[in-house]
């Protein structure tokens, strides 16, 4: 009952998924259908598990009084804030993420500054990490750090400016030489997926049940 | 004249194949100069009357009128609306529409799915008979593991272990997995310990039991501490300044950041190269690859850390999808090969004023996948 | 005085962080206070992406998807203005939806903005779906009808109330997609609306996305791409409106400069230490 | 005046996390936490709207045929939270688990089999005379990378084979694809930060255009 039953609900239900694909005809056509927007419902929920851990997480720093237990305090100011704000947008409007809602505000005011921001920071890393790691160690280094330059300038203004070839050369290596190489690797790791969903579906995978 | 006949708007319909019924395409041909939009109409078998049926998307001139009922006939008729007159195009033969038991247009990806399926389940009963009977290269990175855990061991220092950002469902964490059992075993001969700060509380449950049996196999289960597998934080950068702390307070002699990561390996493969520890990475995001190539000392390039976890586990489900994907890549580099040997003898051919190999060659390139429009 | 150079040497093979941080700040602030302006040159994969809304009929209906959130917001935001301006130009109607959670205000405050600067009426010209989770379930089952999934648009009003979405129903009635990509969801659309339905699809990618996405550039799965804000900026260039990508341009520029000024100082360090 | 007092807090919030680059302080920590509440409850409000009012309520209450069965999925959708089930039936989250595990493989099956392995191999298969020279060479130059790099991926190859060495070639495509997608990258990262700039100097100070 524990075990058996989710390996035989994985089967089934990719069973379902591949034979549709080719059996267009009743039950499989619209069955496939229906068993999507299930897929779909029950999807949503996952987004909720992230959250009820990330809750649990806090109450419980804030009760043991962990070290930094205050900034769980911070975490449920913005959590509730945001909650409050979604519910009066939503009794107020059938749909609360129009521009204009105060729900949209907050989300104007606070998610795109915070979010936006840490990967705007990306850009000091990346910068320090070009300087320190990009050194001329081996060939394999020197090939990347070749092809990175080449990129790096000819596909901005300044390249052309430069030398009025070099965004050419820039979308030809792009183009030709790194395009074949990421076929290559795309094949394999899609040759790999396969093979780990043909074992999710068959049951040889267990892990995600343990 | 006669061409000017040819070219009168006309309308044809068949039965949508390759669906599941209840669908019939209607086509239509030569669309007058200045047309706005074609009306469809249609006429059940029996009726009088035609009645609405849409329009017709002008740029393919090509619509699925889905609201018929399969094995009842039906009579198109498209009204090409331009600005000040009209056309008329009708049909002479009823059309019905039928559903189809097999996707004829799907064939290739069948035969793929059932050679690659059984190539990979063969493969996987042979592995159960005989583990050690199947070649797997060796990689580098693998032996440097065991460099990496004496050096950090020898300076005194402990090894960080970072498993990714992604849940348990990821095959790069499971593979994480897999390498943090060897490396468990090794640091518990040497007698060394091994941090491992996670982003995934199920990852974390996971994580100390691989370790808690790696150290019991190595025959020292005392010297296992569950509080160095710690949960850290739910969020990217959160945990990407939590590990960034970790590093620079303990300063690990080995790092392994082994598993599916995002933006932020960046900033972890840097901090661990400005420590100076033995970084050996891997991932299966490929974006985040360039990263830790440039800053790691080792990398397991995507399927490379699929290999090397069957390597060490010599598990028949790995081993099998390993060697069935190594058959496969031949398979294709044989298709690859005489493809483009007899695609060139074909435009030679061509050139010298002989198009038919290319137009066979064009067929069979067909038959792999259909083109897009 | 050897031991002078030395430390010199030194000191350029590992100049400390907080400086290059400094130096980064400035060169891409400054062009941005001067407004500095510079010009692009048209790549071959966003004109032929250009090219292919450019093809469009009027009341040709395509959808435009976002799949991103503020974090790439720099990035796709002004493609997302760039093509909806082009396509409003054209009377193309455009069906916007989501499958990134964080995604769909911005991009209704992009529609929205854009509409009215060209005065298309909702329901009418453009339609806005709202997100739904299992992004490729979805892709396959709006190739049937798009009512399966989206019985009304984001105000929960039923899509054939909308006068544009009446002869709307699959992919059979679209001219094209339009996929705004920060993730793996540019592939879900190739390979499984693009393979499976025959779509013609355009993608916009962030600068991150776009190695993984030209081999289906090559393989003429997807039509044209446009790949970070350099791919706007020409994009803009197009379409003769210039906007947020343009405008970054030069601090774009400078910035790559100083990388790649960093990277050639630190090998010389590299070499000068080694040799000793 | 809402929008004056929203714009000074969201560049406030943009420094507490530019702060990060001095090091992780309390302010950056006060920020993040913030950012990691708001958008929590975020989700709570995205998956009342989207997937349960839409997708379950409305079509229920419209009285759309079948529509009643929707509510199995939205049990099983609940399922998923475990942990707020008594110990002894948590295991019946696993259902749902399994249910969406099952469909994921079935759909990563099809896809990557129709939608990347045959498209991309067909495109692979590239004439080499194709009456333009410049073309024959980029065409042979696809082939090799591809063809290389697949040999690079091939683990049964032993040590010191010819298959070894040519797959030396691959690696050097390998580093190439990598670099020039870093390079890329870099590109991005560099546009995210002129996007909040462009933010802080123009719709906080109103120093250039804002966006």
């Amino acid at each position: 009952m524990k075990k058996r039953v989710p390996l035989v609900i994985t089967f089934v239900t990719g069973f379902i998924v591949i034979i549709s694909f080719f059996i267009p005809h009743r039950p499989f056509g619209p069955l496939e259908t229906d068993t999507l927007i299930w897929y779909s419902i029950i999807l949503g929920f996952t987004l909720l598990i992230g959250v009820d851990s990330l809750v649990r997480l806090h109450v419980r720093q804030m009760r043991r009084r962990k070290e930094g237990w205050w900034y769980s305090i911070v975490f449920f100011t913005g959590f509730f804030y945001c909650l409050v704000i979604g519910i009066i947008s939503i009794m107020r409007t059938p749909n609360p993420f129009q521009p204009g809602t105060i729900f949209f505000y907050g989300y104007k005011t606070i998610l795109i500054p915070l979010q936006s921001t840490m990967f705007a920071l990306l850009a000091f890393f990346v910068a320090s990490a070009s300087y320190r790691a990009f050194r001329a160690r081996t060939l394999e280094a020197t090939l990347l750090l070749i092809a990175a330059v080449i990129v790096m300038i000819g596909r901005v203004p300044a390249g052309y400016k430069l030398w009025t070839r070099l965004p050419g050369i820039a979308n030809w290596v792009f183009n030709v030489l790194q395009m074949g190489a990421m076929r290559g690797i795309m094949i394999g790791v899609a040759l790999g997926a396969v093979a780990m969903s043909l074992r999710l579906i068959l049951g040889i995978e267990r892990t995600y049940l343990s | 004249m006669i061409l000017l006949l040819a070219l009168a708007f006309s309308i044809s319909a068949k039965d949508t194949p390759d669906d599941g019924g209840g669908s019939i395409t209607v086509n239509v041909y030569n669309i007058p100069e200045g047309t706005a939009r074609i009306e469809l109409s249609r006429l059940e078998k029996g009726d009088m009357l035609y009645k609405e049926a849409g329009l017709i998307p002008i740029f393919k001139g090509e619509c699925d009128d889905a609201s018929v009922v399969d094995g009842i006939g039906y009579l198109y008729r498209g009204k090409a609306i331009a600005k000040d007159t009209f056309y008329i195009a009708e049909m002479e033969g009823f059309v019905t529409s039928s559903p189809q038991w097999f996707n004829k247009s799907r064939i290739t990806v069948l035969i793929f799915l059932i050679l690659f399926g059984s190539v990979v389940l063969t493969y996987i009963q042979l592995a159960k008979k005989n583990p050690e009977g199947l070649f797997i290269r060796k990689l580098p990175a693998l032996d440097a593991i065991d460099e990496a855990v004496g050096r950090s061991t020898e300076m005194g220092k402990p090894v960080l272990f970072v498993p990714g950002l992604e849940g348990i469902t990821d095959a790069g964490t499971l593979a994480s997995l897999t390498i943090l059992e060897m490396v468990g075993k090794k640091v518990a001969e040497y007698g060394s310990r091994v941090i491992h700060p996670n982003f995934d509380p199920i990852v974390m449950t996971t994580a100390q039991e691989t370790l808690k049996t790696a150290f019991a196999e190595a025959g020292r289960p005392d010297a296992f501490n569950k509080d160095d597998v710690f949960y850290l934080t739910y969020e990217q950068f959160g945990f990407a300044a939590g590990v960034d702390g970790i590093m620079l307070r303990e300063r690990p002699g080995a790092i392994f950041l082994q598993g599916y990561f995002y933006a932020e390996s960046l900033i972890l493969a840097e901090t661990g190269y400005s420590i100076g520890a033995i970084q050996i990475a891997g991932t299966n995001a490929t974006t985040q690859l360039p990263f830790f190539v440039a800053a790691c000392d080792y990398v397991l390039l995507g399927e490379e850390m699929f290999a090397a976890s069957a390597y060490i586990s010599r598990e028949p489900r790995l081993l099998g999808s390993i060697k069935g994907s190594d058959l496969a890549k031949v398979v294709l580099l044989f298709m690859i090969g005489a493809g483009v040997i007899f695609g060139t003898i074909a435009g030679i051919a061509k050139q010298g004023g002989n198009p038919t190999y290319m137009q066979i060659f064009n067929k069979m390139l067909e038959f792999l996948a259909k083109g897009a429009k | 005085m050897i031991e002078e150079k030395r430390n010199f040497w030194d000191w350029i093979n590992s100049i400390d962080r907080g400086i290059i941080y400094l130096i980064i700040g400035i060169v891409i602030i400054l062009p941005i206070l001067l407004g500095l302006k510079e010009e692009v040159q048209i790549s071959p994969s966003v004109r032929s992406a250009y090219e292919m809304i450019e093809s469009l009929d009027s009341n040709d209906v395509i959808i435009i998807s976002i799949d991103y959130d503020p974090a790439s917001m720099p990035e796709l935001q002004p493609m997302l203005k760039a093509i909806l301006r082009h396509a409003f130009e054209k009377d193309v109607k455009v069906i916007m939806m989501v499958f990134w959670p964080l995604g769909l205000p911005i991009g209704t405050e992009g529609l929205e903005e854009v509409a009215k600067e060209y005065g298309k009426v909702y329901g009418e010209d453009y339609v806005n779906l709202g997100y739904r989770p299992g992004d490729r379930a979805v892709m396959i089952d709006m190739g049937k009808e798009i009512r399966n999934f989206f019985r009304t648009d984001v105000n929960d009003i039923l899509l054939d109330s909308h006068t544009m979405m009446r002869n709307v129903h699959n992919y059979n009635d679209i001219a094209l997609i339009v996929g705004l990509e920060a993730g793996r969801f540019g592939e879900f659309w190739v390979q499984y609306v693009g393979s499976r339905y025959n779509q013609r699809i355009v993608l916009g990618v962030t600068g991150v996305m776009a190695a993984e996405t030209y081999p289906y550039l090559q393989s003429g799965q997807i039509e044209g791409l446009i790949g970070g804000l350099k791919g706007a900026a020409e994009y803009e260039t197009l379409i003769e409106k210039p906007g947020f990508g343009l405008t970054g341009m030069a601090a774009q520029s400078w910035a790559h400069i100083a990388i790649v000024m960093f990277i050639i100082i630190g090998n010389i360090g590299y070499f000068m230490t080694r040799r000793k | 005046m809402f929008e004056t007092i929203s714009v000074w807090i969201a560049g406030g919030l943009t420094l507490c996390i530019f702060s990060f680059l001095y090091g992780d302080n309390p302010v950056y920590k006060f920020a993040e936490h913030l950012y990691v509440g708001f958008s929590a409850a975020y989700w709570l409000i995205y998956v009342w709207h989207f997937t349960i009012k839409q997708m379950v309520i409305n079509p229920i209450a419209a009285r759309e045929p079948g529509s009643l069965m929707l509510i199995i999925p939205l049990f099983f959708g609940f399922l998923m939270l475990s942990r707020w089930f008594p110990e002894r039936y948590s295991w019946i989250s696993r259902w749902s688990i399994a249910f969406t595990v099952g469909i994921g493989a079935g759909l990563v099956t099809i896809g990557q089999i129709q939608g990347l392995l045959l498209p991309q191999l067909k495109a692979t298969i590239l004439p080499l005379a194709t009456g333009n020279w410049h073309t024959n060479i980029n065409n042979f130059l696809i082939v090799i990378g591809t063809v290389a790099t697949l040999t690079y991926f091939y683990f049964s190859r032993r040590e010191g084979s010819a298959v070894s060495k040519f797959s030396r070639v691959g690696i050097i495509f390998i580093m190439i694809a990598f670099g020039s997608s870093f390079g890329y990258t870099v590109m991005a990262r560099v546009s995210l930060l002129i996007g909040r700039m462009i933010f802080l100097f123009g719709n906080w100070f109103h120093i250039v255009k804002p966006l």
